[in-house]
This record gives structure tokens, sequence and C-alpha cells, in this order.
């Protein structure tokens, strides 16, 4: 029982970033119907700017907030510069312009933070605390309530400002939205910066635990996808859960199947699903229209 | 494509000394070195501290008029910690750069996968990597500098038992220095009487471990526990360790020899136990011991260098390199087939591991009395007694 | 038809006379492994571009043709041509399996499915370590056909120039038959493909088993070529990098992926020279490519030398 | 223009379709046909029956469901409830491919043209079930597969030139203009040797004289005895060409019969007739 806890506990906390992760692809998808390959690397700049930058004596608040900063510019770099100027090519084609944004992205971490591993310190102290047997370290508790302030943030930017307001209805029908004035071009420039922000959050808070290295980026956004398409591309509440189910699927099974199979687990839950339900556990299945 | 850095394409000292003019044209030809090393990758704090050493030490060499009147050529690639990296610039440099001799393979992976290419090539290889295999059995062209894993397990059993602790768990990185660890583990523990009570592994590049730590802490009557693997998995290994209050005492291979290693593991590493080479602890090695002066002084050049604490795999790349010059001095010359006659041959040299004493069937020649226990304390390294 | 022709005969020129200008057995060894990724990319256009099915998991069928070879070659003292043909299998077998269920999705579902089986092939070849050796691989005997030992850049490279060769007549025939008539129609608009007798899940199942093939072959002889096998070469960045070099070539353009993978493969060498910047080269390089001739290199080219000439009826 | 006029017409399919003898027996049978989008039935209990033989159009609004009507015969949606018969078999729920194989053939009301495909090739894509379409052959360009392609492609111009595109042959299909295209689609459908032809408002889009010209290739195709099933907006046309009309309003029957009976009939005078005019 203590060990199904301890699994559980770990289960979550990744599972928050991979969750973070899915909600900065959905919110994309929805605004450009773009998956960005890059939103791995929102998360490594996060990671690495804390910690390099507390390493260096800046406060932590401000390292983490630089490091936001510097994260939703390079998404509104990416989606004016990259994805806008894109915007009729095929899906393959985007799917690579996003990818040669990550390389380039990891490149220019590893010249201005180096290649290696950076330690980050717990945000507030290492004792760890009991509950049931499972121990629960401060810095897994800092990433459950950022995770969950953020995404109840993100809910309430959707639904009760009109900035979100428009947003949400260039996802539904971009035409439509255009025509009552919502300039959709600053909507998808919005949408990468916003989801670049969650990216870099995620990562400040997740570095105490898992180091942060140049490629820390890499898997966190293949699972973040995995997690947001498990949960129908585009739905945000389904990225969250995704996220968790990822996270606690794959942290279980190291626990009880395999440790080195645990990589795999995202990948063989979003398979199976897929093959089952094609538009992911909460996806509208679409008719084609002819 | 996207992993192929061969970064360090750095021909250092190619700067032809102008005394060396005079000598004979043949002679002035400079000897070519090539040297395949971890610069990034899991295993960074390896390879870096590796190919500084090279390159300080082949630019001093050339300042002082090179290898018997002829400077030093030097090639590093950097494999990024990937063995097939390495093989492909094993390839690059016997076929393209065309060296006298490879120095390195910061990993066991790294090494035996260039293993194969130089043996067929008849090229001398000084590997840096630390698993029995690489000399055991004896390979034709193929030397190392660092002792074995299977020393390092011996070593630890040794101190275990000394602390009375006869179950033991291991945590084996899935590289091929931590596999080869494990197997040595395995072996050595039917031989000396411990019994391995859990058997778990975790990867290179794992983010996090707790859950194989979780199952090692749920093990029945674990005394103490063994990491197998090197450069920055075990740090990890070492924090979720203690973050998950673990009390059983933790011990780690030679793989992580190196200050980078407390500071990634910050306080996690207090109490950490490992076999090393005496490099780290030359301060506090009794003055009797040979290898005092040589650690010392060592120490002195690198950090005064680059203003950073010396490992013990900065050594094993300055040990191979002497190694490698001397035998060329012996040999008359770089003709392969005669350097490694030489290579085979040194005898009493007293190098940053210890007294090499190589033969036909030792191309390693270090014994057990150059490994020291040592344990991290204060955020140093601190000789066992 | 003269055209296609026209093209082979071009291709083989080049690949007849590229020796002469390469100075070392160093660059013949790049042309060698440009060589094997163009078999892989020339099969992967067949399904990327032609049949317009994305995959980001074909490394995973490059690295059960290089395994199968690694461990029935080196372990099992198989012979080298029923080992490739045996990987070939097995890989047919596991696309075949996958490709109906999985070819149902569309666009970016389609491309994480493939992700995912990519990624679980690369992470079974990496932890099977007893029969795979993990991580880091295993040490693969040379090729040896019937007595004779395929060793050496020179060999090597006429060998995987005639395999080029023949992989690009296959596939120039194939596009201009009933088949690739079938293939472009669904990619085109599948509905209609359907409605004119296209049995549309039959051929998606096809092109991506005979695409895996082709990466298997390629990855069989990359296993003797290279003599050591890692699973990083059936990684995710690896499938990425081997649709990276269709998409930049050009989708829909045989010839097009084959100049992909070529300059995708020298490329990485050459911006070795910038050191330090060479990843953010290569991201910035593929970025711009792609933003400014989302089309690809041959195609744009092409259209260039049209517009210029103003010729029409391109084929 | 005779000449010219009797050429192509030679160019369409020789043989009558072999159901063409059994006159009675109709060709399609639709009944109690449903199906239901989110909760909302944009086809309703519709049934009726198709002749051999004759051009048969499907009139209504816009919304009336026609073109899930010809979705749900073709095989691209599936049926909530009801059957579909075709030449005597229940087809219902049958893969599109296989309804072609049938002898279903369509054309839509949104293009759905192979843009990455010259026009030729196109209407060879058409030729897909009497051509060899093994892998094997194909990779190996097998003699055999080679005469049968070109006899194909040899088909497939006389067909365009049959629907007026001569000029068009060896064009990229994405660089032709859009009443070139309406036609072409029809030429790819006819490529299949269909008995039974759907065409999904083949006038829309066009101009008065465009329009004209397809009405004399619908005329043409009927005269062959392919059976034509119609939906189209443009009342003139579907007045001079149909044997038969079936008007429909939210997915259900309205009214059916000969054109002028349905013309006359009232619910579709003010359903629909009313509100175009």
């Amino acid at each position: 029982m203590a060990e199904f806890l301890q699994y559980l506990v770990t289960g979550v906390t990744i599972g928050s970033i991979y969750a973070l992760a899915a909600l900065g692809f959905a919110i994309v998808y929805n605004a450009s119907h773009v998956i960005n390959f890059a939103q791995g690397e929102f998360i490594m700049i996060g990671g690495m700017a804390t910690a390099t930058l507390t390493a260096a004596g800046v406060p932590l608040p401000l390292a983490i907030l630089a490091g936001i900063a510097g994260a939703m510019l390079v998404g509104v770099l990416i989606a004016k510069f990259a994805v806008e100027r894109a915007r009729n090519a095929s899906v393959v084609t985007l799917i690579i312009i996003t990818i040669g944004a990550s390389i380039f992205l990891r490149g220019l971490a590893e010249v201005v933070w180096g290649k290696e591993f950076h330690r980050l310190d717990s945000f507030s102290g290492n004792a760890p605390l009991m509950l049931g047997g499972a121990v629960v370290t401060t810095q897994s508790l800092w990433v459950l309530g950022v995770t969950a302030a953020l995404i109840l943030a993100t809910g309430l930017f959707f639904n009760r400002t009109m900035a979100g307001k428009a947003m949400l209805a260039t996802s539904h029908n971009r035409l439509a939205a255009q025509l009552v004035g919502v300039n959709v071009r600053h909507v998808v420039l919005a949408a990468f910066a916003l989801s670049a922000a969650l990216g870099a959050m995620g990562g400040a808070v997740v570095a105490p635990i898992t180091y942060s290295y140049t490629e820390m980026g890499i898997m966190l956004g293949l699972k973040g996808f995995a997690a947001a398409a498990l949960g129908g591309l585009g739905n945000g509440v389904g990225a969250v859960a995704g996220g968790l189910i990822v996270g606690i699927a794959e942290s279980l099974s190291a626990g009880y199947i395999s440790s080195a199979y645990k990589d795999a687990v995202a990948f063989v839950i979003i398979v199976a699903v897929l093959v089952f339900m094609p538009g992911g556990l909460f996806g509208r299945a679409g008719t084609e229209r002819v | 494509m996207f992993r192929k850095r061969l970064l360090c394409a750095v021909m250092t000292a190619s700067a032809v000394a102008l005394g060396a003019m005079s000598a004979l044209a043949q002679s002035g030809q400079p000897i070519k070195i090539g040297s395949i090393l971890s610069v990034t990758g899991p295993a960074s704090f390896l390879g870096e501290p590796e190919k500084k050493v090279l390159e300080l030490y082949v630019d001093r060499i050339n300042k002082a008029g090179g290898v018997a009147g002829r400077p030093i050529q030097l090639t590093v690639y950097d494999d990024g910690g990937a063995a097939d990296k390495a093989a492909s610039f094993t390839k690059r440099l016997l076929e393209s750069d065309g060296v006298d001799a490879i120095l390195g393979g910061t990993t066991t992976a790294a090494t035996m996968a260039a293993v194969p290419l130089v043996e067929r090539a008849g090229v001398p290889f000084i590997s840096l990597a630390g698993a029995v295999v690489i000399t055991e059995p004896v390979k034709t062209w193929v030397f190392k500098t660092p002792h074995t894993d299977r020393m390092a397990v011996e070593k630890v059993y040794g101190d275990m038992k000394k602390r009375g602790f006869t179950r033991v768990a291991l945590l084996s990185e899935d590289s091929g220095f931590g596999k080869s660890g494990r197997d040595q583990a395995l072996t050595v523990a039917k031989l000396v009487g411990m019994t391995v009570v859990a058997d778990e592994t975790y990867g290179a590049k794992d983010a996090d471990v707790s859950a194989q730590v979780t199952k090692i802490r749920g093990a029945e009557g674990v005394q103490a526990v063994l990491v197998s693997g090197l450069g920055q998995g075990p740090a990890m290994v070492t924090r979720d360790y203690r973050k998950l209050g673990v009390s059983a005492p933790l011990y780690h291979l030679h793989g992580v020899a190196s200050k980078e290693f407390i500071r990634l593991a910050g306080d996690a590493a207090e109490g950490v136990r490992l076999p090393a080479a005496g490099l780290v602890v030359a301060a506090q090695l009794p003055d009797s011991d040979p290898q005092k002066k040589v650690a010392t002084e060592f120490t002195k050049t690198y950090e005064e260098a680059f203003k950073s604490e010396v490992s013990t795999f900065a050594g094993h790349a300055y040990d191979a390199l002497m190694i490698y010059t001397d035998a060329v001095k012996r040999a008359g010359g770089t003709d392969k087939a005669k350097v490694r006659d030489a290579i085979e041959q040194t005898k009493g040299y007293v190098g940053t591991g210890g007294v090499v004493n190589m033969s036909a069937t030792d191309h390693m020649g270090l014994g057990l009395d150059a490994f020291h226990m040592v344990e991290v304390k204060k955020g140093d390294w601190a000789l066992v007694k | 038809m003269t055209h296609r022709l026209l093209g082979l005969g071009l291709l083989a020129v080049v690949l007849a006379l590229l020796p002469l200008g390469l100075p070392n057995n160093f660059y013949l060894d790049m042309a060698i492994l440009a060589g094997l990724n163009a078999i892989v990319c020339v099969g992967l256009n067949l399904l990327v571009g032609f049949a317009g099915q994305v995959s980001l998991g074909h490394a995973g069928f490059f690295g059960i043709g290089a395994y199968a070879t690694a461990v029935l070659v080196s372990t099992h003292k198989w012979p080298a041509l029923l080992a490739l043909a045996a990987g070939a299998l097995l890989s047919a077998v596991i696309a075949f399996a996958v490709a109906r269920p999985i070819l149902r999705l569309k666009g970016h579902y389609l491309a994480m499915a493939t992700l995912g089986i990519g990624i679980i092939i690369s992470i079974v070849l990496r932890t099977e370590t007893r029969i795979t050796g993990g991580p880091d691989g295993m040490i693969v005997d040379p090729l040896n056909v019937f007595g004779f030992e395929v060793y050496g850049e020179r060999v090597w490279y006429w060998v995987v120039a005639g395999l080029l060769l023949v992989t690009v007549w296959l596939a120039l025939n194939l596009i201009d038959s009933p088949v690739g008539r079938a293939l472009r129609a669904l990619h085109g608009s599948e509905v209609a493909a359907e409605t004119l007798g296209v049995d549309t899940a039959r051929f998606k199942a096809m092109v991506f088993v005979l695409s895996a093939v082709f990466a298997s072959v390629a990855g069989s002889l990359f296993a003797h070529y290279a003599g050591l096998i890692t699973p990083a070469k059936a990684d995710f960045l690896k499938s990425v990098e081997l649709v990276t070099m269709v998409v930049f070539g050009g989708m829909a353009s045989t010839f097009g992926a084959v100049v992909g993978a070529a300059i995708l493969t020298v490329l990485p060498q050459l911006l070795t020279v910038f050191q330090d910047y060479q990843h953010m080269m290569l991201g910035l390089i593929l970025m711009l490519t792609m933003v400014f001739m989302p089309k690809g290199l041959l195609p744009t080219l092409a259209g260039l030398v049209q517009a210029r000439t103003s010729l029409g009826g391109r084929r | 223009m005779s000449a010219l006029h009797r050429h192509r017409t030679d160019a369409l399919p020789e043989e009558p379709p072999a159901s063409a003898p059994r006159a009675a027996a109709p060709l399609l049978r639709v009944e109690g046909l449903s199906r239901e989008f989110g909760g909302v039935l944009a086809v309703a209990d519709l049934s009726f029956t198709i002749a051999a033989g004759t051009v048969h159009s499907i009139i209504g609004p816009n919304g009336a469901g026609k073109t899930t009507l010809f979705n749900l015969i073709t095989g691209v949606y599936r049926p909530s409830g009801g059957r579909v018969l075709f030449d005597g078999r229940d087809v219902t729920g049958m893969a599109p491919y296989r309804l072609a194989a049938l002898g279903l053939s369509r054309t839509f009301q949104n293009l759905q043209i192979f843009m990455n495909m010259t026009a030729v090739e196109n209407v060879m894509v058409g030729r897909h079930r009497h051509l060899d379409t093994r892998l094997l052959p194909a990779l190996l360009r097998l003699p055999s597969l080679v005469r049968r392609d070109h006899a194909a492609a040899d088909r497939a111009a006389e067909l365009m030139r049959a629907v007026g595109l001569e000029r068009y042959v060896g064009t990229d299909a994405a660089s032709m203009p859009y009443g070139a295209l309406k036609r072409l689609e029809i030429a790819r459908a006819l490529a299949a040797e269909p008995k039974l032809l759907l065409l999904d408002e083949p006038a829309a889009g066009l101009n008065a004289t465009e329009k004209k010209e397809i009405g004399a290739v619908i005329r043409r195709i009927a005269d062959t005895g392919i059976t034509v099933v119609l939906v189209e907006h443009d009342m003139k046309m579907v007045m001079g060409l149909s044997d038969h009309i079936l008007a429909l309003n939210y997915g259900r029957k309205l009214a059916e019969g000969r054109p002028e009976e349905v013309a006359r009939d009232p619910d579709v005078v003010a359903a629909y007739l009313g509100s175009h005019g």
C-alpha cells in the first residue's frame, strides 16, 4: 500500500508536467491547427533559465519570471516568423518546421547554458512529508500546486475574459471569428505565448526533481503530445486528464511491471486508444464532409 | 544527423614548432594522436576534463620540443556518450585522419564499439574506460588506464564486510559500464560471500528513478546499496535515494569520482562511499605512497590551468598520454607494431592511477593497492581509513 | 516516360562519377551513409509524399532490419542474405499488423500513432538487453555473401549505389502504375478514390509495408557496414531525420528524396565548422527551407526552372 | 457537328449495362433509409426506386439531405437505419470501393479532383478496377501491365474528348479551370464503366454556355444506357433531362413522379420552387 501510494505520488507529480505540456499543445492546436513540436523546448527554457539564473544569484521568483518571459518571446517569434508564414503548408511540413525550431532552440541553449546538467534546489527545503507511508517531497507539492493554479487560471482566462473568449471562438470557427472582428493573427501569437508560459513554468517547478539540461524537453514534449492526443487534440480538459493518466500509468508500470519500459507506457496507451477511438478519449469522431 | 556533433574537431598544436625544422624531414612529421571522448551527454563530466587534459599536455609537450623532436597533432571528437558515434568517429580517425594511435573511449560502450575497428586496422589504442571486458580477454592493440570495475567491486565489498554488511541491493545503469559493473557485482558477491537481495536497473537518461528506489526500499533486509553507473545518472539516483529516505549506506563505483558528482547530487552525496584512484585525495595520502608526488603535481598543474578541481578521469587521460609518448620514445618512432610492443612492456610507470606494470597478459597493469575507498564528507572527498 | 528513364540515367551517371571526386574513405563513408538513407527515403516518400500518410516512426523498421541482421548473423550465425530477408519479413509483418488500424487515422493523430509505434520499437530494442545489447548496441559481423566478404568503403559504395539505383527504378515504376495512381489518388481525395473502386485501406497498408521493407533492408545493410548497431538508429530523432530528408528534398518527388537524403546526411558534417553553433545552424536551415520552400527543394527548383523557360506540362 | 457528336457518343461505354434487359426491375431500391447527425435526421425514412436506363433527378432546397443521400447510397456514410439494394443485392453499409466494383459511380458537389495528378491520370484512376493493381507487377513494370496501362490511357483520353476536355489531357489538374474540372469528374466517373452514375450538382458554378454543354454530355451518357441520378438546382436542366424526379425536404420525401407532375405539386412549389423562383 505504501508502495502504491508512493508510485501514485510520483505519477501525479510527473503527470502534472505532462498536463501542462499537453495543455500547451491544445491551446496552440486550437488557435492554429499546428502541433508545435517545440513545446518541450519551452519546458527546457523554463528549467534551464531558472537553474542557471538562481545559480548566478538571481532570486528564485525573478529567475522563474525571466524564464517565462524568455519562453514567451521565443514562442511569439516561432509563431510570427515560422508558423504564420507557412500557414497553408501540409501537416508534415509544419511538423518539420516546428522540429527545426526545437533543434534550433536546443542548439541555442547549448551555446547559452552549456551542455552539462544543472542543479536547482527545491523551492522550500528538503525535509520530506510522510503521507500514509509514502514520501512526498515539498517540491512535489509545489508542482501540484502550481499546476492546479495554472490550469485554473487558464480555464478562467478562456471562459471569463474577452481575449480568452475570442481565442476560443477562433478555434471553433476561424472565419466567423474573423468576421466579428477578432484579429486571428494575434490569437495565434497569444496562443504560442500562453503555451510557452505554461511550459516554462512547468519546467521551472520540475527542474529540482529532474535536473535541467538541454535535452530535458524532448521526452517531456513527446509525452505531452501523447497526453494531448489521448485527451483529444484541442480539448483542454482532455489534455490535463491525458497528462495525469500518462503520468500515473507510467509510474505504476515502472513500479509493478518494468522500470525499463516506463517510457513506452505513454505510447502504448496512445496507440491502443487511437486504434479504438480515433479522436482520443474525449475527442469527437468527426465525419468528413464531401 | 542531429546528434552528430563532432564538435571538437580541435586540431590543437598543429603549429609545427620551428625548432623541429632542423631535425630530419621524417622526424619533423607530427605524431598524430586521435581521441574519442564523451565531452557532452550523460558522461560529460568524465569526458570534458579528459579532453582538457589531453589538450593541455599535448601543448606542453610540443612547447618543450615534442616527442623525440616530433610535435604531436591531436584530433578530438565528441561522441556525446553514444556508442554508434564513437564507432563512426573511430572510422574517421583511422581512415581520414590517419592517426598513429587512439586514446580514449571515455565510456566502456564507446571503447567496445571502437575495439573491432582498431583491432582490424592495427593501431595502438588506450582506453580511458573502466569495465574489465576491455582488457579481459587481452586484445592485441587495446590497453586501458583506469582500474577495472571488478577491482572496484572487490574494494566495495571489502569495505562493506568490514562494516558488517552482507546483504546488498544493486542498482545498475543500462550502459556498458553499468552492465559490466552489475555482472562483476553478481559474480564477485558469490566469491566473497555477499548476498544480492535486490537487483534493479535504470536508464542513463532517466529523469526519475524513484520507482526503482522504492522497490529497493521495500526489499527485505537490505544493509547496503551499490550503484553501478557513471556520470550524471548516479547523481540522480543519489538524490532520489535520499529523497525517499532510504537509510542503508550508499556505495558507488569509480565512475563518479569527480567533484561534479558532488555538485550535482548536493547534500544528498554526503556519506556516499566509492573506490577511487589516489588522485582525488592526493593531499591525504601518506608521504610514503609512491603516487603522492605525481598526484600532487598533476593536481597543481590541472587546477592552475583550469581553475577547477581535479577528477580521476583527468588523470586517466594524462596516464594514457604519458604511457603512449613513453612507448614512442622507447620504440624510436611511431611504427604501430613497435609502439604496441613498447606499451605492453611498460614497467614501473608511476601515474595518477597507480604504478603501471603491463605484460602480455595484463593490458592495464594496475594493482589493488593504488585504489582507495573515499567518502563524501562536507562536500569533499575524505580517505576512508 | 522518357523523363523517367532520363532521371534514372542521370542518377546512374552521378553515382558512377562521384567516387572520382571523393578524396578519401571518409567522404566515401558519407556517400554510403547518404545512399542508405536515400534508400529508406525513396520508400518513405512513397508513403508520405505520394500516398500522403505521415510516418514519424520509420526508424523503427530501419532498426528492426538492423537488429535482425545483428542478432541472426552475429549471434546465431545465419547467412547474411537470409537474415536480411528475415528482417524484411519481420518488418513487413509488424507493419502489416499495425497498418490497418493506424492508417485509418488522419493528420496529427496518424503522426502521433506512428511516432508511438517507432518509439515502442526503439524502447524494446534498448531494453531487451540480453538479445540486443541494450543502449550500447551490439557489434555486427561484416557482410558475407556466398563466401565473399564485402568490406571496405570502395566495395560498399558500389553495393549501395547499385541498390539505390534499383530502389529508385522500382519506385519510379510503381508511381507510374495503377498502384501508384491509386496511392496518389487517395492522397488527393480519399473519398473520391474509394468511390472509384480503390480499396484505400489496402493500398495504404500496401505502401506502408513496402516502405517498411525498404527501411528494413537499408537497416540490415547499415548494420553490416557500420559494424555496430545501437537503438539510437531506431529512435524518434532518426525517424524525424528520415521524414525531414523526404520533405526537405521534396514530397512526391523520388529524386527529391534522394537529394534530400544526400544533403541532410552531408550537411551536419559540413556544419561542424560552426562548432558550438552547428545545431542552431541545422535548425535554422530546416526552418527557413520549409518556410520558404514548403514543397521542398527539388519541386521548388523545378518550378523556378519551368517558370524561367515557361515550358508547360510538367510530369 | 453530327460527326463530332457521333464520335463523342462512341467514346462513351459501348455496351449497355447488363441489367438493362430487365427493364422492369429497379436498378436501385432504397427502403426506409435514415441517417442522423447529432440527433438531427438528415435523411428520414426515405424509400424510392430508380429504374434502369432512366435519368432520375433529386431536388430540394439546401439542407434537404440530397448530398447525404448520395453519401448513403455510395457507402461514404453508414445509414442509421433502412436498406439500400443495388441491382437486386443488399448493399447497405458496403464500403464505397466495393460498391464501385458493382457498378456505382459518382461525382461530387465540392470537387474531389486529385489535384496532385494530371487530368488524364485522374481519369485513369477511374479505370482502377479494370486494371492490374497487384504490387509486384507494378514494381517490376511487367509488359502485360504496361500494355493495359497504355490502353487505359487511350481510353481515358477518349473519354476526355467525349466530355470536351481534349486539350487538357496532359495538363496538371491543379491548373485547370473550374468548369473543366466539373467535366473531368464526369469523365473519371465514366471511366469506371458504371451501371449507375450519380451526379451531384454538375452544373453548379457554371455559366449558361457551360451548363448547356454539360446538359448535352449528360444526355449522351443517358443515351448509352447508363442510369443517371442527378442532384441539381438548375430547374431548366432538371426538367429537360429527367424521366423521373424525387423532391426532398428536411430529409423526407416531398413528392415523386414525372417532371411535370412534381413541378405542379403544391408542396414542392411551396418548399422549393417558391424559394428559388
